[in-house]
């Protein structure tokens, strides 16, 4: 983890005076995707507010080799950072498109792409952004990552969330296909899909990084998986599956 | 699955129920029984219409066409405030609370509401120290009782929807992905906590949710709702093997 | 019949004002919403600019460019040093506009003393013409033109740059749109300078209009402001329009066939009636 | 010090001290400018420069009134609370009315200022007035319609308790000697005046007599003159200060103008002289209201002639009194303390910035006498 | 013992120990160079005091819908001034008593604002306060069009037939005592109020209306309570206003009286229990005694680019306005907490 492409060390967050982090590190490698893994309250959401700078943070932010802790948000962002909030970040008084239109920053935005995986955002192009469903406007705040080609990396926070299991796959699918070229920094509360996608991984837990390392090794070491995620007793036998087929098409892939 | 649901009386009945906004039709001829103390799940796409239903059903928005029934009366013209006082909770998919009060406050303000004298100006706001210290600690919050709603993070956020609703102690309750963003070690809790809802307090559920895992241990019937109208309703078993749900569903799995 | 049509010019010009004033108060309550009572200030800055100028034998186009550039450079002093660093604190925000609103009149009746000045209406545009018999007044020519290149002009503004787009959204969630990689701080100033621009402008042709500038005219304009702002939908420019020409025009002929003269009544009454009926304002726009 | 000198009781050399309430800053600021400097020249002359009545130090303490009611009766139950004896000022009728039963209430001497209100003639005892009142505008007014019998006579005002007054003083006045009084009354709030100008235009009246204040005055005039009333009909007006006289414009020849005042109005006569001198030394400018304050000023000096601190002696020494003001021979009336007084008829000459007054006549103090009123309370 | 265990009783005491030494003031021969412009027992100050007494009352009625419900009145002056003028009308026309006329005066208010309230309620946000707006501006233009010469129009309406020990500079203290009785009753009617089941409701409408509703409270009629208590309180502070200034004016319909109400709580911290009570005071004793300052010799003397702006007292209020919301987020009442921050921060 030498040449990760971005670096936190000692990453300290405190809002309306209480102390949220108290030193997180984390590294993330310039390919494939790197999970950030905790239980609710742990501080993932802060610690991602923290690296992009909307929160007040003190610590080290490298980025592509550049310290960022001082640069306003717009400057980090416009070195390549794609970006899936937690609460979705959509406009709500805004059209789709225009939501998307407003993420675009590369000349030719690959609207193609966001269209094929979400055929929907392309029907509800006029449509209010606020009046989606729970679900589309999850897809528009994933589409808006996938618009810039020249990411060089994306930050997900809970990018499936509330998505239905068929377009979780899909997503799923598309976020692997975009580690390819561009690393992924994944909050996610979904195991499988993590032991899917993710290469690296951290927990927080209490606003400190907990532990960290390759992904796989974490989630087939069931001792570790009930100490660090409370889950895992049945992770040697049949990891819980993320969308559960029917009985008849049942089993593992 | 528990058979005598089906002996007993529907407790809220939807007949051709129907919901247009802008000229798009959102819910059409949505018809449906839940009975007392049934446990009714609802799937389908994003986008499929469940939230809408439940928004219907709560009076939130206005229905365009058809009836609903609750207790055999017609509420369908029934102001929200109207419906809950009969009875019927909801919790929300995207997080509706109050900013900046604390946890606390909210479980104080929803037990007010369920147990009235809400307009009583000469009296001293009651602390109702039993009923948030009960249902904090059964939703998992109870050390955050002092935190502002506005600070939690998303996933106790999530639990505190469930707290207002709980203390509120309504008959049939509507819950809308209560699980999205809960993380997966306090998954199993949450799901022991509805199903005592509905199996050991006999209340009627209504559950709109994607973790199809915390889904079928909970179900009596399963709705399936695609493009505003209702697929299929039926025992989870027969639902899932249905090829249609398959598709436009589930997919392949991960 | 020439009483109908004198009414109807001059309603329509008196809409013009009215959407002079509102169109920038439009503008930055829509996008930024932030209420701007310092909108009537802007407007006297504008109006004293303007007044100077052409009092200085400037010509009066000349001058009024003078005074929207005052008012422009005012706008954007406001946005910057009081604005920008109030941006997580909204109410403190109007306060502060409050404020300036306060100062500013003072300020200007300390210099140029409380009473009104009289414009230098220049001869070209201070005569009539006779248009179906009824003597029309020139400069309500000219305000219902500058209405309408305003009118145009905020809505190419709106629709086909992202600047809208991005104050839009700014307001919604400022922070979501900085993660976005955009500067909105840039976008909002600009929103605020262009209001400003409308003010003054505003401001230099109420002058016109009305013969003459005084510190209180800024802000006994802006009631009407903000009332075809909410009756037009708030932040729609269009729905202000609109909202413009029919208070303008109920305004004039209820003043001229009410005995009482009832035309500020009837706007108060309209604008209470349209909102019990139509909650959104004409347009249907929320806030 | 010595004691029982005067019959008050008061000390003999103790300064008298008088509270100068009126407009330093607000909407009335300018008149409130001239009356004080009108009152400072006024003390001026009546002393003979040395500020002294009788041995006494006349004290004069100034308060901002700001224009807001609130402020000056807290202003004044100050001064009052301090022992002042003497309330003068104010431009604002709202003000003068609200501070003439604080003078009754608390015993003090008050003398109002260019508050025009007819209201404030008899309201009690105690307050007096120091300027003309709208009843002696109007009757000036009327003065131009020769016999008034039989004429149709327009008044254009705002309608509020100003205009409206104007009103009932055209039909008190004129309709009482035949004439039909009809009115076009604006919202004070009209941003634009053609459709009143429209109305005074089909009524085709003999005469339009115009009450108008404030800002608008220039849009009035300009929509006036554009719709073709000033062409067709004799309108008149009140002239009001310096700064008024370009709001014409073009229609300034067309008009007929009464006058409370203005520099020269007064023949130039000594204590107009007097005045204009004083004022100017003072570095300032004789205006409209400038006899308001000088007039207050010389009552004030009269009064404490009378006593340093016996309210009723000061009463009882204005009533009735006759003297030489600046606009002429004025008298105070016993029965209800309104001031007599002179009233002007006059032109404009020039046009824009160079606009000139010219006295076409002077009325006599009798002429434009308002009607007796008894003293309430 | 220490000082601290010493202050501990203060705390808790000291809203009591404040009334008694403002019940005392009148009585007080200190004088406060700057603050006040003689001393505190002076009818002057008296009346000052009484007037910044008023104001912090009414602020504080204000922020019952504005700080606790969360309901933007840009009409709360016409509560206001219904008090005042009903009171007054009664006086003048009718020859009643005052205290008939002060108990009718008040009724008018409450019918007023029960009837207005119960249908401008039915709109939400800024739709609210444009409704307000609306009915106050139309209560303002009617009161200016004095028709039937009944109100006076733009000139006001003196009071009359009060009785002798509320009129006269040597009863200034009944006044200023009758201005501290208001205040308290304010105070304790809101606190009350908010602390009282029905104060729990409105923060939850102030916060997320809708959600409120799905609890099973219909937020109409609650709103509802929060409107007339705070016109009734209004009309209240009307009448003390009536016996202060002695008169009715049309200035305390207009629209720009809602607006001083409205900074006046956030320049002392809206929503909090003594913000609005400071905001009011601090405002009127600015609005008065900066008049004073900005007419004062130390002005006079000073070079004309600074002299001519400082002249204005409006200028110096709304240059302090601007200063204030900078130096103190949160308003005045803020500051204590904020100082307390910086401590435990330090
Ligand atoms: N603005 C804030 N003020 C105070 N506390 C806050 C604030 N934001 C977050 N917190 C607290 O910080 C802790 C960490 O929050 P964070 O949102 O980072 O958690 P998370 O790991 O993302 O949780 P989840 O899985 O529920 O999304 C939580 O206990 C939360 O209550
Ligand atoms: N005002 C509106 N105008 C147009 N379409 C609307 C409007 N409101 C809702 N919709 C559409 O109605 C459909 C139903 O939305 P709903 O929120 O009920 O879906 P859902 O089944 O809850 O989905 P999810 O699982 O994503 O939460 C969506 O396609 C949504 O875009
Ligand atoms: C300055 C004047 C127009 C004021 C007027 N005299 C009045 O009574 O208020
Ligand atoms: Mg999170
Ligand atoms: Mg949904």
């Amino acid at each position: 983890m030498t040449s990760s492409l971005l670096s936190v060390r000692g990453l300290k967050v405190v809002v309306g005076g209480r102390h949220i982090l108290h030193g997180v590190d984390l590294d993330v490698a310039p390919v494939g995707v790197t999970a950030l893994l905790g239980r609710n309250g742990a501080g993932k959401t802060t610690t991602v507010r923290g690296i992009l700078g909307l929160v007040p943070r003190t610590g080290s932010v490298i980025y592509d080799g550049l310290e960022t802790n001082g640069l306003t948000t717009h400057r980090i962002v416009q070195r390549g950072i794609g970006y899936v909030p937690e609460d979705r970040g959509i406009f709500a008084s805004l059209t789709v498109a225009e939501n998307l239109r407003l993420a675009e920053r590369d000349p030719d935005p690959a609207y193609d792409l966001v269209h094929e995986l979400f055929p929907e955002l392309r029907q509800r192009a006029r449509q209010a952004a606020g009046t989606l469903s729970g679900g589309q406007q999850q897809m528009v705040a994933i589409g808006r990552t996938l618009l810039n080609r020249s990411n060089r990396l994306v930050i997900a926070d809970e990018p499936t969330k509330g998505l239905a299991p068929r377009v979780v796959t899909e997503v799923a699918v598309a976020l692997e296909r975009a580690a390819q070229a561009v690393p992924i920094l994944l909050v996610e509360q979904n195991l499988a899909l993590v032991r899917r996608l993710a290469d690296h991984c951290a927990v927080l837990a209490d606003g400190r990084t907990a532990h960290a390392g390759p992904a796989a090794e974490l989630l087939a070491d069931a001792d570790k998986s009930r100490t660090l995620l409370g889950v895992g007793r049945r992770a040697d036998t049949a990891p819980a599956p993320v969308a559960p087929a029917a009985p008849a098409t049942g089993g593992d892939h | 699955m528990t058979t005598d649901t089906h002996q007993a009386p529907p407790v809220l009945r939807l007949t051709d129920v129907g919901w247009s906004i802008g000229g798009a039709v959102i819910l059409d001829d949505v018809s449906l029984e839940v009975r007392e103390g049934e446990f009714l799940a609802f799937i389908g796409p994003n986008g499929a219409g469940k939230t809408s239903l439940f928004n219907l059903v709560s009076g939130l928005n206005p229905v365009s066409r058809g009836s609903i029934r609750l207790d055999g009366a017609d509420i369908t013209r029934l102001a929200p405030h109207a419906r809950a006082r009969r009875g019927l909770g909801r919790t929300f998919q995207t997080s509706s609370l109050w900013p900046a009060m604390t946890v606390a406050d909210h479980v104080r303000l929803a037990a007010q509401a369920a147990q009235g004298g809400s307009y009583r100006l000469w009296r001293r706001a009651r602390p109702f120290t039993a009923e948030v210290t009960a249902t904090l600690e059964r939703t998992g919050l109870a050390d955050r009782a002092d935190a502002l709603a506005g600070s939690l993070s998303h996933g106790e956020k999530r639990k505190l929807e469930l707290a207002v609703l709980l203390v509120g102690d309504p008959r049939v309750m509507l819950l809308d992905e209560p699980m999205a963003g809960v993380s997966a070690e306090e998954v199993p809790a949450l799901t022991e906590l509805i199903r005592s809802l509905h199996r050991d307090e006999g209340r009627t559920v209504m559950m709109v949710e994607h973790h199809m895992d915390v889904l079928l241990g909970l179900a009596d019937r399963l709705a399936v709702m695609h493009h505003g109208t209702l697929l299929a309703l039926d025992v989870p078993d027969t639902v899932m093997a249905d090829e249609t749900v398959q598709f436009a569903y589930l997919g392949e799995e991960l | 019949m020439s009483t109908v049509v004198l009414l109807s010019v001059t309603g329509l010009g008196l809409g013009a004002l009215y959407f002079l004033v509102a169109s920038g108060l439009s503008l930055i309550f829509g996008l930024m919403d932030v209420l701007n009572f310092a909108h009537g200030a802007l407007l006297s800055i504008g109006a004293y600019a303007t007044w100077w100028a052409a009092s200085h034998s400037f010509g009066y186009p000349l001058a009024l460019l003078f005074g929207t550039a005052v008012g422009t450079l005012a706008s954007v002093a406001l946005e910057l040093g009081l604005i920008r660093p109030l941006y997580r604190r909204p109410r403190e925000q109007v306060l502060a506009t409050v404020g300036v609103g306060l100062a500013v009149p003072a300020l200007l009746s300390a210099i140029w003393g409380a009473d009104a000045r009289t414009f230098p209406v220049p001869a070209s545009l201070g005569g009539t013409f006779t248009l179906l018999g009824a003597t029309v007044p020139v400069d309500r020519l000219v305000l219902i033109g500058a209405a309408l290149v305003v009118l145009l002009a905020l809505k190419a503004f709106l629709g086909r740059t992202r600047h809208g787009l991005v104050v839009r959204a700014g307001v919604e969630d400022r922070a979501m749109v900085t993660a976005l990689g955009i500067d909105v701080r840039r976008a909002f100033t600009l929103v605020f300078a262009i209001g400003g621009a409308a003010a003054a402008l505003a401001g230099g042709l109420a002058g016109l209009y009305f013969g003459s500038v005084d510190p209180t005219q800024g802000s006994s304009l802006l009631i009407f402001g903000f009332v075809v702002v909410v009756m037009g939908g708030l932040g729609s420019v269009s729905g202000a329009a609109v909202a413009c020409v029919v208070v303008g025009l109920v305004q004039q002929f209820a003043n001229y066939y009410s005995t009482a003269g009832l035309g500020d009544l009837s706007v108060v009454v309209l604008l209470a009636a349209l909102l019990l009926v139509r909650p959104s304002g004409l347009t249907g726009r929320l806030a | 010090g010595t004691a029982g000198t005067a019959a008050s009781g008061g000390n003999a050399s103790a300064p008298v001290k008088v509270g100068l309430l009126y407009s330093k800053t607000g909407l009335l600021a300018a008149y409130g400018a001239q009356y004080e400097q009108g009152f400072q020249a006024g003390l001026a002359y009546a002393t003979h420069g040395t500020g002294k009545v009788n041995g006494h130090q006349v004290d004069v303490i100034e308060q901002d009134d700001t224009g807001d009611p609130a402020t000056a009766v807290a202003d004044a139950k100050d001064l009052i609370g301090k022992g002042v004896k003497i309330l003068a000022g104010t431009t604002d009728s709202g003000i003068g009315l609200q501070l003439a039963p604080l003078a009754a209430q608390n015993q003090v001497l008050y003398v109002s200022g260019p508050a025009a209100t007819d209201a404030l003639t008899g309201i009690n005892k105690y307050t007096f007035r120091s300027g003309r009142e709208s009843y002696q505008d109007i009757a000036a007014a009327g003065s131009f319609v020769g016999d008034p019998s039989g004429k149709k006579i327009l008044v254009l005002a705002q309608d509020s308790a100003f205009g409206q007054a104007n009103v009932a003083a055209v039909k008190a006045v004129l309709g009482a000697k035949g004439a039909t009084v009809t009115q076009v009354l604006a919202p004070p709030s009209a941003q634009d005046l053609t459709p009143f100008a429209q109305q005074v235009k089909s009524a085709k009246a003999d005469l339009v007599y115009v009450a108008w204040a404030g800002a608008t005055a220039p849009a009035l005039w300009t929509a006036l003159d554009q719709q073709g009333v000033l062409g067709s009909t004799k309108v008149v007006t009140g002239l009001a200060g310096t700064a008024s006289y370009p709001i014409f414009g073009n229609a300034g020849s067309k008009v007929d103008f009464l006058a409370h005042y203005f520099p020269g109005a007064g023949g130039n006569n000594t204590v107009e002289t007097a005045m204009i001198n004083g004022i100017k030394q003072a570095g300032g400018t004789p205006d409209l209201f400038s006899p308001d304050g000088f007039t207050a000023a010389l009552m004030i000096v009269h009064a404490i002639q009378a006593s340093d601190s016996d309210t009723g002696a000061m009463v009882k020494a204005l009533e009735g009194w006759s003297f030489d003001g600046p606009k002429g021979a004025e008298q105070v009336r016993a029965s209800d303390h309104a001031l007599l007084q002179p009233m002007f008829q006059a032109t404009l000459t020039g046009s824009g910035a160079s606009a000139q007054p010219k006295l076409l006549t002077a009325l006599t103090a009798d002429q434009v006498a308002p009607p007796a009123k008894t003293i309430a309370g | 013992m220490n000082v601290p265990a010493l202050l501990r009783p203060l705390r808790r005491w000291w809203p009591a120990l404040a009334l008694v030494v403002l019940v005392l003031l009148p009585y007080s021969a200190l004088s406060l160079p700057g603050l006040l412009d003689g001393p505190i027992g002076s009818p002057g100050s008296l009346q000052l005091l009484a007037l910044c007494l008023v104001f912090g009352a009414l602020a504080t009625g204000y922020d019952l819908l504005l700080g606790r419900t969360g309901l933007l009145s840009f009409g709360h002056a016409l509560y206001f001034a219904a008090g005042t003028y009903a009171t007054d009308l009664l006086l003048t026309q009718t020859g009643l008593g005052f205290w008939p006329s002060a108990a009718l005066g008040l009724l008018a208010g409450v019918v007023l604002a029960a009837l207005l309230g119960s249908v401008s309620l039915r709109m939400t946000g800024i739709g609210f306060a444009m409704v307000t707006l609306a009915f106050a501006q139309a209560g303002s233009i009617l009161v200016e069009r004095d028709p039937g010469g009944v109100t006076g129009g733009e000139e006001g309406l003196a009071a009359t037939g009060l009785p002798g020990w509320l009129v006269g500079i040597q009863h200034t203290a009944n006044l200023y005592w009758i201005a501290l009785a208001y205040l308290v009753v304010t105070l304790a009617a809101v606190q009350w109020a908010v602390r009282s089941p029905i104060g729990r409701v409105w923060e939850g409408i102030r916060e997320n209306e809708r959600r409120v509703e799905v609890l099973g409270l219909r937020p109409y009629g609650f709103k509802l309570v929060a409107f007339v208590l705070a016109g009734t309180l209004a009309a209240l502070g009307g009448v003390v206003y009536l016996l202060l200034t002695g008169g009715a004016t049309p200035q305390a319909t207009t629209s720009d009286f809602t607006l001083s109400l409205l900074v006046m709580v956030v320049l002392g911290g809206s929503g909090s229990r003594w913000g609005p009570l400071v905001g009011g005071v601090l405002y009127t004793w600015a609005q008065h005694r900066l008049a004073s300052l900005a007419g004062s010799g130390t002005i006079a003397g000073l070079p004309s680019v600074l002299r001519v702006p400082l002249s204005q007292p409006l200028f110096l209020l709304g240059v302090l306005f601007v200063v204030i919301v900078y130096a103190l987020p949160g308003g005045v009442a803020g500051l204590p907490a904020r100082l307390r921050g910086r401590g435990a921060q330090a």
